[in-house]
């Protein structure tokens, strides 16, 4: 792999700043107010929205709730155990939760019922199917991709009650929040990284932008270290490539998946 | 299982337009996970389920291993947003005890003598759920240890037959499982004639059990033979279906 | 054992389809409101009822719930560990629970308070103390036993809240579920089958039929086969049996316990 | 423990019936679990408890083995229907703080040593619950060490003492030990005259400290002659407990 | 150490039953109703109170709820693993708990906004920094002080809600508890041992006592015995060094932390 | 991070009465728990956080151990009254994320591969959180890890910038964080002039972006040279420093 990147070439023939091929499908999953499946090269994870009504979160009384939940299922690869998420699956749903929560895609202000008391919730629930590597932006896109497919159910306060009126709405979506991972393996930054790049970096970031080509979330990983040259120089790549994501993702929605 | 709607028609027709006999729309695709051993996604009706396999390979902890004999470990498992109600994603009860008989059923077909001191795990993952997810599940595990190349003595196809208005029908749906008087899952081994798994939720009379038990094996017949096909698609591509087809 | 079963005898000297002695104890436990002790062979089980209110499953809003469990006491035998029900406990609660479930012995539509808001909730907690083998049908009884023991307390609604009159109603019953359990060994089928015959099965078969002698329930456990000419056969003779089994708890509740 | 009701009657009566120092009717069966190395069935008033033990046997896991001495594990568990409002089934950290003092409780009594890297286990099941089950099931468990043979130096004996209405009593029921003024359970060996539990809830003055507990240790020994008796009649039959009462 | 104790003398130089030096730092943490830091010895507990509202325990519908938790922090030595309490540290909270409970220390009756359905929660939390023996005590001494140093939120209903009206109120303190704690060792009998001395005792007491010097609360630990004669005197040595420690608090009190 | 309140006054003060670059007080004391290898107390702000430091020490479990070099562990823990709201005394997902990255931004500064085999604990406990509590807990930690002498190539300091009113800011406090624009916590080696953790919570435009970059770690060589002079202090006592003063 060094000889490899000392040339500026990776094993699987991408140059540094190349993505994986990606596909997206959305809506497979009928049960669900919202769906997508990613496939990020040999990544694939598959998201689902579900909506129901609560209380709203202390501090939060006049927002809907967003909870996100990532897994990484036993399917996935050889090493994954069942039972309950890890270190890393914990990071994993952090920070695909951050990139959506901080960018405000979601306009939370529009999905309160009465304020203070009952709110929409909205589930975003990730699952990895197969992981070889960067499972932080295979399942950002499939997260962000089930809300945009989603439609939300119109709940009304009848009495005091909750009532499902059977209509549906579109999602308040304000901005498509994008993430870019780059790792660090000697002095090569490489985009978007496999499992066997993974395997040899020395240390990870996921940046995320939103529709203004603004940043929105970062989050550094692994034991290594960055210079801020280097933060500076993946921070404009997070850009670029950002907007070539969210452009796929537009067209996916124009197309009217 | 109290009150029966109508979930027959005049025409003899069910909610979802199948005849009594009929089987929901069965598709299944060899292979579909790049780093199992071996797996299948099955789509059963509305049911979307993952089959991967991991094994033969060591067992850990290492006290769980058997030294004449393979262990077989097999976990059912529904994501968050399969069902109606969202799923909390805490292994429940009924997933428990579905992992545990969807291993009774796969084991009898494995030559698990043959790899002694190793483990095979089998994971199912529901996608999407409809009525008799058990049944799909262990039809695409069974197709998943294929792919895996794992001894077999036989594949194991799983069907449920039931009844709805008093009548025997193939393949239960989410709605005549709420809504109808009887659900039998069946696991069967179609060549040695053999029942690998069976469950009876709901009143049967005498007469209707033995019957129900029948339909169940016969459906479970078809399903072999969209097993089969899956495989062979797989392995020999296209022109081998078409030719069976012929 | 093989030669034993050659004969069509078992170990303890019993024919292949004949039940161990049971003693059935009722209303042992006076803090509940409904018990019962069973023995089976020297497998020994207590169950109790506990009564209170709650809101109504999803779905089933126009119904009691009825939440049963089943442990296994370290008590009952070398090999238990304390801790949370492992996979076979869990099927066990699951049996009997879907034994008394599907037959509909308790008339649920008759224990709601309020639909949809406020039932009935019925606790039938199981606790195995002895296991000499077939834990299925001495935990089943034991259950089926508590609640006809029971007598329920009369719950009212007084100024929308709940409010216990002091008074006991009987328990709406409308059938008597009975299981038998049969084991293969080899080509012979035992019905109730100790410690040592389970050790020694190739599959087993639990069914459970009601009042009118139909069949209510069935599970296949273990990890071997049954024809379907086997299967007929042990339905055949889960009727005769269990109604020998059903007419003895009647004869109890006759004499009033 | 702040409302003091008239739990004494004019007579001088509990409510129960009793007199001030009157023990609950006390009842212990020996064996009666099959599987268990020892046990006991202890009817302790309104407690119905039972104690199984296992042991000398190997430990799980093996690091907890001690070199030198058997390792005495134990818990005290309540089964769900065994309280006036249904008691959820996970140890809750009443029933572990339980488990530890029994434990204390009843190792002094043992010949640990003549063990070595051995476990014996100990299970105290509460099947109904009055006040004083912690004192009931050590007296139970007591007897079912001495019915799986385990070398003892003496037997544990458990009652307790409390104060209602201003007034030292003997043996506090569920009622007195909700309503009353304090509880102090006391377990102890009648031969080697040590106390090897003691625990007070509520407020004694001086006088009152050293009264309830010279007459729960008054108490214990009363429970004592019982957990003999219990003992000979398993082993020399009826007509020995008869010589007895002679 | 037993040739020390044989001359009534302790490896630290301390007789029998003197008690190691003890501090205590009220009101260090500002985001707490109420804290308290205690050194005794080497031990070291923070404790820090935190009042919301709720309902009241079931059986006590007319009192507030105290609840008192106890964890030993991984900094406290090198023995103590990450991870939900084990048995000692359950009995820990448990008798610290108790000895607040049993002296009636807080008027619970006076924290009831609504009998039966809103009372105030208070919570008590317990975190031993560095064990060096006798946590009981140190733990028991940093709750009791935590509670004298609290102040409460005043809560009042209005339109049927729980409104804090951000006035504060003294907590409702009837007396003080102060536990004493000895050890056996052979047949000395030591006050306020070092986890040293704990290392080698047969047999472990605690006695709490009220602000009247009468008892409220014991706990007997270890798998040692006492003889009665003991256990007599253990109870006279807890009134005379309660007392000392007791006025501490209230010197610590009156100079107005 | 929606409606941002005035954070900034006519006279460009904050809240809390600093100005734009200026960092709230920290005050770090070593060696301030007895049992521990090394340890340290900091109180930067509001925050009062103690960080303990064991080991170099044997592995438990043993199969953790690597043949080359020392396992770091690390956990992040709020106890329960250190929050506005009490903490839920179980791990929240929050702190199983922030224990990881405090991890990960320690560990490039310690020469773990001259401790094959062994393991090194590091355990920080947050008495009372305001604002930016990982950096201080990463600044207290990285001072334990020096006081309990492992070796090290570098001190790691933590500090974080944002914005508030459309302003990059110094170290941002409790309420900067809830009601401000965004948050970026950094923590810095000054020596190796390396990042070993960077997040951000909010949203930058590119010029933003550098800015807070360079002001935050502007902010880590103000904390550095304070975690110099606390290990000064225990070490060489309260004279060095004086002379680091003059």
């Amino acid at each position: 792999m060094w000889d490899s990147l000392s040339k500026g070439k990776r094993l699987d023939g991408r140059n540094l700043d190349d993505l994986r091929p990606m596909e997206i499908e959305m809506g497979l999953i009928k049960k669900a107010n919202g769906s997508a499946r990613v496939r990020l090269g040999n990544s694939e994870v598959v998201a689902g929205v579900k909506v129901e009504t609560g209380e709203p979160f202390e501090g939060l009384e006049n927002k809907g709730a967003l909870i996100l939940s990532a897994e990484v299922l036993p399917t996935a690869s050889p090493h994954i155990e069942p039972g309950p998420p890890d270190e890393e699956t914990v990071e994993l749903a952090r920070v695909v939760d951050r990139g959506i929560r901080e960018s405000e895609m979601l306009d939370l202000n529009k999905l309160v019922l009465v304020t203070g008391e009952i709110v929409y919730v909205i589930f975003v629930d990730c699952s990895v199917i197969n992981a070889d590597g960067n499972l932080f932006d295979a399942t950002s896109y499939a997260a962000v991709a089930s809300l945009v497919n989603s439609k939300l159910p119109v709940f009304e306060i009848r009495d005091g009650k909750v009532v499902d009126t059977g209509e549906k709405q579109n999602s308040p979506i304000t901005t498509l929040p994008v993430s870019i991972t780059a790792v660090r393996i000697g002095d090569s930054i490489l985009l978007d990284p496999t499992a066997e790049e993974e395997a040899c970096m020395d240390a990870r970031i996921t940046i995320t932008t939103n529709s203004d080509n603004n940043f929105a979330a970062v989050q550094k990983g692994s034991t290594g270290t960055f210079t801020l040259e280097q933060l500076k120089q993946i921070a404009a790549s997070a850009k670029t490539k950002g907007e070539e994501v969210r452009n796929k993702i537009k067209e996916l929605m124009k197309s009217g998946q | 299982m109290t009150q029966t709607k109508s979930l027959i028609d005049e025409n003899g027709k069910r909610t979802d337009g199948r005849t009594e006999t009929e089987l929901r729309e069965i598709k299944i695709n060899v292979g579909v996970i790049k780093n199992a051993d071996g797996s299948a996604f099955i789509e059963f009706g509305m049911n979307k389920i993952l089959a991967a396999v991991y094994g033969p390979r060591e067992v850990h902890p290492k006290h769980m291993a058997q030294p004449d004999r393979c262990v077989l470990r097999c976990r059912y498992h529904m994501t968050p947003f399969s069902t109606d109600t969202r799923k909390n994603p805490a292994p429940s009860r009924r997933e428990v005890e579905i992992s545990k008989v969807m291993r009774e059923a796969l084991e009898p077909a494995l030559m698990l003598q043959d790899y002694p001191r190793a483990a095979i795990d089998v994971y199912v993952e529901v996608l999407q759920a409809d009525g008799g997810s058990r049944c799909a599940g262990i039809t695409a595990a069974s197709v998943a240890l294929a792919d895996a190349g794992i001894n077999m003595r036989d594949i194991v196809a799983a069907c449920a037959a039931g009844k709805i208005n008093g009548k025997i029908v193939t393949d239960i749906n989410d709605t005549e499982d709420k809504e109808g008087e009887a659900d039998m899952p069946v696991a069967y081994m179609p060549h040695l004639d053999q029942v690998t798994l069976l469950q009876l939720d709901g009143i049967l009379d005498d007469k209707q059990f033995s019957e129900c038990l029948d339909e169940a094996v016969r459906g479970c017949k078809v399903v072999y033979e969209i097993q089969r096909k899956a495989l062979m698609q797989k392995y020999f591509g296209e022109e081998t279906e078409m030719k069976e087809e012929q």
